[in-house]
């Protein structure tokens, strides 16, 4: 596997963090070098959260992704137009098309625009899951990690009592995935 | 047709950044209005902590300077020697005032420094996402107490209104809260008040506001200003500790 | 152990507790707070005790108090906090006790900023208290490197009698990266004679500071130095990545190592004779890599998130500053590996 | 009882509902519409009831009120 | 015939370096023979201040560790948490625990820490050459207040016994003195009940020593202790200001 | 004025109220504490305010008001007190104000000793403080000049907005001697205008100290290391002493550059061309003392009373680290002109 | 009422005299002849009326005086 | 005029810091360059005191006289044992022989033992003058100031409420001087 730059951003709240979690831990299970690296502000104030996440099969440099993106998931406008232009050649763009659009077309890079928050809502009666559907289309889109690690992932980031939230996660998912799949 | 209340322009066009139902800017909003009325907003320099509101600089119209944690009431005694005729506010968070902050506002107090302290009691450290504060009320969670203040393992909560009270320095000081409109008024109120001794030139004055965190409590706005009636205040009696001014009356 | 995603701050708290350490004091800030808020969590879990100290004064003093009492003893803070603590540090310095701080950096100065930033070099290497002494720092460029660091980091103090700062930042302190703990002490510590644990049925136990006859003074003085002396010739650490065939080599620790490293990626590609030398210890600063290279090295390129502040120890190192270039982001600012190729390519030219 | 007329400013609300709640006569409601720039859902007037109190004013920590009094 | 009063094996034969008819002289034998008497000189750990008895260390005949300046009740803090079941003291003069080490004794008080502090108010900082304290007494002259201290111009003295009294985690609170031979007795007393309490592990104790400074008062050791009785006891009343053990025995 | 015999202290309190200073904060600490107790009588006489603060920490936050609000201000302490300050310095230097702060250091660290050191070099000139700054650090070798350097202190402070910190130590603030006040500014300084003084009818001032935003924290700092870019180019300054002919130079600043003067003027005897250099700036370091003589010299004899703290600035002047030959005493202990004199003949050999 | 006897460390006296002032009996007094070793001119006992009621031991700063009840 | 060092050295209380100063003082009236440097402890704590004066037309290095002093006055025994050894050749040793006595004849000094203690105490009911007695002694023995000057300098350092001092000092002062002219 080529080393794989990641980066997730939206609002705080949308779980672009938690999304890049269960990525990096699938990655960790699967024996990858992988890191995680959130953006922080003065906490407690909502506004924009990313994280970006390398998977590698190499010890990793830098953490952050400032370019050669192999894949960003944006979930509202701001972080699209903030982070879109990262993507390296042949990246994939993952759009939240409920609430962000690209507005210029772009050479060299593939654009999947899924209506991830509508899914989610109508599926579990909230936008609370169009994170993970929108990793499903990343999975799918990107070489990273395997749906089983991904699986597995979700045991471990869901321990104890969370363990209730991994069906409805696996489906949302799944849907995600599927998307991609037949996409376009 | 009279516009009986607006955005009064001892505040900046600025958008405050505090979380939706933060009582820091009801605060804010009081503090203004007290100098705009009193005809000071042009005298006025404000001392801001860190804390949520180490931005208030941003949000007051007049003077203001970013202090370092817990320092306010020594820079505003070095701003108000050099301006003795100016009126110098510091407005401070409770782990600011109350923790790292605690020789600096006793000493304020007791040197009797003609300054007026606003003092913010929301029971938690805002900014840095919800720790223990030394006025976190028992049984109360936060993220170093996470099965909530137990006094025996996390010490106890400190009334400062009580503790500053002991000392000869102040010549006023009241606790309010902003949890109802009425208890609102009141504030404003004791901050005016505050404002007018400081101008007499009588010496150190020093409102407590219990205060409220929504986010860190964990709590919807409206739920949070319940708990500030239901629990905080019990814990933290309203009222006038101190009142030269009174006394004099008497 | 399996190894488990671990975020910074909540490793180097987990690597505290593995390391035997059950007293933590500390204050809450940006961007460490997770470290007191884990610790508050987990040490009562193992029979340890978390204090929030009323400010950073009173955690290093309390510090001061449980190493004095022969605990092994942790606190953590970051940059504006560490600053508070200078007197404390220079009174366990003094005392000649061991005690392990952690910084995870964030830009500066004064407030700053809440960003990663590395320019706490100078207060932390060259002292930012009163009075001749050192502190052992440890300079983790990644979330595994810091839990080994602050395991071997009590395993150093105790051993020298000295408190040691691992100095890392407000990213590493803020990323997860999967980590185990399995570091082992490869020391033998002597057991705490000298502690305070009231003096039962034999002698008196002293925890000094002031010396008030200059002569004993410097004669306490110079004894620190001696074992200084030992840190000096022991202890230098460091990594050379890609040195073997180098012609030029990049100087960064920590954070800003990780840019370079990809940076050097980028670099070996376009056909780059480049290396890097990353310090681990940054006092003791690694000369000894620099030594060994001596005349090999066309120009030292020294990357950091501060305005330079390495500068001087890599110059003293390679005895050269003419030898030096220097590309640094300071405010919070974390650099872009472009940035650092494009700095790269003007500092070696076509010389490939 | 006095008559008066609020107006919110649907910018710098942020839906903190502390208005709603003080309001003796129910004038004021979050939309279960509306979004603003900030995200969030701004109160809105549901009644002409206003009694030119001011207590949503007071409370509303982010002067998203004006109230004015009809005479 | 019986020795009926001679010097206790807690402290040790160095010389005291104090100035002829100091009152830390006193109060270092009140904390040894107190100890001496519960048995505790074993188990104790003192944590001494800058000031004039910096070098109290070397006077105990028990562990000791020089604090920095005001952080002695942090550094007790820090000794009693690795060693609970040990008597942890902190010694303090006035400058040391009521001006720079005010948050630290506040803090360290409201935690309920099961330390006892002896706070030797001489209303002077004896050390560094009589400089005001937070304890000088109004009119009183110091080096940094030449004219006697004007509570207008130096700020007013801190009671500390009535502050720290505001406070819910101290468990026992007394003010005693040292310029008699029966206050002499009641000192002890006070130190020895303070001690007995942490033994029991029930909290903070405190006993507050009025003292005198000749040296930087300019006057004799015998008129220090008549101003002791004459002045300063008047504004810093004798008595318990706190004591649980008492409330529980109601 | 005719000369006046002063104790350092009260000359340097003196000197303050010469230049216009009115503000003073600071808490007791021997060996400096006749400033606070000087200044506490002198300036109400000239209509000045002097606060004994409750503690050095205190005391620099005040600093920090009065120097926000736009007045010339002073502090003073000694090494552990000046520790304390170290996070307030950080803060004063970031807002970019002016501000004095006098360190008349003894031997350290902690609490140390009372008597005189020079140990809190790496504290002032490399930055107790955490992030990226500087300050102007004055070296004082006499009384006179300790007056003379804390009246162009304020100068320097207000010209170019910026903490200078005037370091001497427990002898210069003990000893006497004949003093004139006398100092003329040489520089145009422009009006406060951002002070905070209320807003009257104008804008409203701001002193911040949060950058939230990286970008704009770095160009803040920037904008200050452009500042220190003009203070090291036209602010360095030292004396060379017997420099002329000389193939040896003695590096020395302070109290122990008076010894050293004594010891070369045995050695002069003795038929040793040697002279001093010495540093009267210590940030700016006077590098170009040392571009001009390059070649010429055979040994820096570095003597401090420290364990060397100046050695690398001088190596980083000199660019030969290997030219430096050391002799240091510490713990408050001052060297006496035998020693030296003997340690500059074991360096300098037979080479007369 | 009791016998005493008051011995007196001269070596360790300061002259500070706080157990001259405090004795009932006057049995101390500073020698007006006698300096010690630390330039002091110690208390010495002037009568034998000591009582043994230990006030100048409770006084004495440097403990230097040692009581004996007589019996 | 030779660089003159100076070290007077007693108990706390003598006057040992008082007479330094009005030596350095003199030396300041009379235009040379002059420092005092006082021995300083923590305060409060009697133990000894001393100062070294140094008087020169050039210059002073360093303040501290630690060898080639011209001058040491001895005013306790402990202070004379710790500072005979830095005189230098030729060096004059000033001694209150009513508390101090050279143990062991020294090459290349010379010794002036002056009973400053009774003196004083004859003449001014106590022992408080004997610095300013013995300062009258150094005034002779080794080439700084001048007489006139000293009486100049006790003009200055008695200002105002002080002024009364005057006459006894001068007094004393002169008693010292006239002892050493008729030493031997
Ligand atoms: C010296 C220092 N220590 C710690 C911090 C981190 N810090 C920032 S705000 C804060 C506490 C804020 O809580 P509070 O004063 O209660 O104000 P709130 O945010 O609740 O309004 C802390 C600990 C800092 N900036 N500086
Ligand atoms: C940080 C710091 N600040 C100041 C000092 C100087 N200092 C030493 S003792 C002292 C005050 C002593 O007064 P007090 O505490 O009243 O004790 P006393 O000497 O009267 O017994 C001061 C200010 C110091 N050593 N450290
Ligand atoms: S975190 Fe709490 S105090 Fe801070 S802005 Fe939000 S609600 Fe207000
Ligand atoms: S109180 Fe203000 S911010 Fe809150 S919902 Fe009402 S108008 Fe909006
Ligand atoms: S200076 Fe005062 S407190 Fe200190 S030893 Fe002397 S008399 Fe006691
Ligand atoms: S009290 Fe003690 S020190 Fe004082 S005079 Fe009496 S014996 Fe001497």
């Amino acid at each position: 596997m080529n080393t794989q730059r990641i980066c997730c951003a939206g609002f705080g709240g949308q779980g672009t963090l938690s999304m890049g979690k269960i990525l990096a831990y699938a990655g960790m299970l699967e024996g990858h070098e992988v890191s995680w690296c959130p953006s922080y502000g003065p906490e407690m104030r909502g506004g924009t959260a990313n994280c970006h996440v390398i998977v590698s099969d190499e010890p990793i440099g830098s953490p952050v992704v400032t370019s050669d993106a192999n894949c960003v998931i944006a979930m509202n406008q701001p972080s699209l137009d903030k982070f879109v232009d990262i993507l390296g050649k042949d990246g994939v763009l993952i759009v939240n098309s409920d609430l962000a659009a690209l507005k210029e077309d772009k050479e060299d890079i593939r654009v999947l625009n899924i209506p991830a928050n509508a899914m989610s809502t109508q599926e579990f009666g909230g936008a609370k899951l169009a994170n993970i559907i929108l990793l499903g289309a990343v999975i799918q889109s990107i070489n990273t990690v395997t749906v089983e690690s991904i699986d597995d992932a979700f045991t471990h980031v869901f321990e104890g009592g969370k363990a209730k939230f991994i069906p409805d996660n696996k489906k949302a998912f799944k849907m995600g995935y599927e998307f991609a799949q037949n996409y376009k | 047709m009279a516009v009986i209340f607006q955005k009064t322009k001892a505040l900046t066009d600025v958008k405050l950044h505090y979380c939706p139902g933060c009582a820091h800017g009801i605060v804010h909003r009081l503090v203004a209005e007290a100098l705009e009325e009193l005809d000071e907003v042009k005298n006025a320099i404000v001392a801001v902590p860190v804390g949520c509101s180490v931005f208030a600089n941003k949000y007051f119209n007049f003077d203001a300077i970013q202090c370092a944690h817990g320092r306010a009431p020594a820079t505003a005694t070095g701003i108000k020697r050099v301006h003795p005729d100016k009126m110098v506010l510091t407005y401070q968070g409770d782990g600011d005032l109350a923790s790292i902050g605690t020789a600096e506002i006793i000493h304020a107090a007791a040197r009797g420094e003609k300054i007026t302290t606003i003092f913010i009691n929301n029971g938690i450290y805002g900014m840095t996402g919800g720790q223990m504060a030394p006025t976190t009320l028992p049984g109360m969670k936060a993220t170093t107490a996470k099965n909530g203040r137990d006094p025996k393992i996390n010490g106890n909560p400190i009334r400062v209104c009580e503790m500053l009270s002991a000392l000869d320095g102040p010549v006023y000081i009241e606790r309010v809260s902003v949890s109802t409109p009425a208890q609102v008024t009141q504030a404003k109120r004791a901050i005016k008040k505050a404002l007018e001794i400081q101008r007499k030139g009588l010496g150190f004055t020093f409102v407590e506001v219990v205060s409220s965190c929504p986010t860190n409590w964990g709590l919807t706005p409206v739920k949070a200003m319940e708990f500030v009636r239901e629990k905080m205040i019990p814990y933290y009696p309203l009222g006038v500790y101190k009142d030269i001014t009174a006394e004099e009356g008497k | 152990m399996a190894k488990v995603l671990m975020k910074g701050n909540e490793a180097v708290g987990k690597a505290a507790i593995e390391a035997g350490c059950r007293f933590f004091f500390g204050y809450p800030i940006t961007p460490q707070s997770e470290v007191p808020e884990y610790l508050s969590s987990e040490l009562p879990k193992v029979g340890g005790v978390f204090v929030q100290a009323e400010s950073e004064v009173a955690a290093i003093n309390m510090v001061y108090g449980a190493a004095g009492a022969g605990a092994r003893v942790l606190t953590s803070s970051s940059s504006p906090g560490i600053a508070l603590k200078q007197e404390g540090i220079g009174y366990i310095s003094n005392a000649g006790l061991p005690a392990v701080i952690i910084n995870m950096m964030r830009g500066g100065p004064g407030l700053g900023t809440i960003q990663p930033g590395q320019a706490d070099y100078n207060m932390a290497v060259k002292g930012g208290s009163n009075g001749d002494y050192h502190n052992i720092v440890l300079a983790p460029a990644s979330v595994q490197e810091a839990v080994d660091m602050v395991m071997e980091a009590f395993d150093l103090a105790d051993y020298y009698g000295t408190p040691v700062i691992v100095l890392a930042d407000g990213l590493i302190g803020q990323m997860m990266e999967p980590v185990e703990f399995n570091y082992v002490c490869k020391k033998e510590l002597a057991p705490k004679t000298w502690a305070l644990t009231g003096k039962g049925d034999g002698e008196k136990h002293m925890v000094e500071n002031l010396v008030i006859e200059p002569d004993e003074c410097e004669a306490w003085n110079k004894k620190h130095f001696e074992t200084y002396a030992k840190i000096e010739a022991n202890e230098q650490a460091w990594e050379e990545f890609l040195m073997d065939d180098a012609e030029y080599a990049f100087v960064s620790y920590g954070t800003s190592s990780r840019i370079v490293r990809s940076a050097i990626g980028y670099l070996r590609e376009a056909g780059y004779k480049v290396g890097m030398i990353r310090p681990k210890t940054l006092w003791p600063f690694p000369t000894k890599a620099f030594e060994k290279l001596d005349k090999k090295i066309k120009k030292y390129m020294d990357v950091e998130m501060s305005m330079g502040q390495m500068v001087q120890d890599v110059a003293y190192a390679c005895n050269d500053k003419n030898k030096i270039e220097f590309y640094g982001r300071t405010g919070g600012v974390v650099p872009a590996v472009d940035e650092i190729v494009e700095f790269g390519k003007k500092v070696m030219g076509g010389d490939k | 009882m006095a008559k008066g007329r609020v107006t919110i400013n649907e910018m710098l609300c942020k839906g903190c509902e502390l208005c709603v709640s003080v309001c003796p006569k129910h004038v004021l409601q979050l939309s279960t519409t509306k979004i603003n720039a900030l995200g969030y859902n701004p109160a809105e007037v549901v009644n002409d009831d206003c009694i030119a109190c001011t207590s949503c004013a007071k409370m509303c920590p982010d002067c998203a009120i004006t109230v004015e009094k009809l005479d």
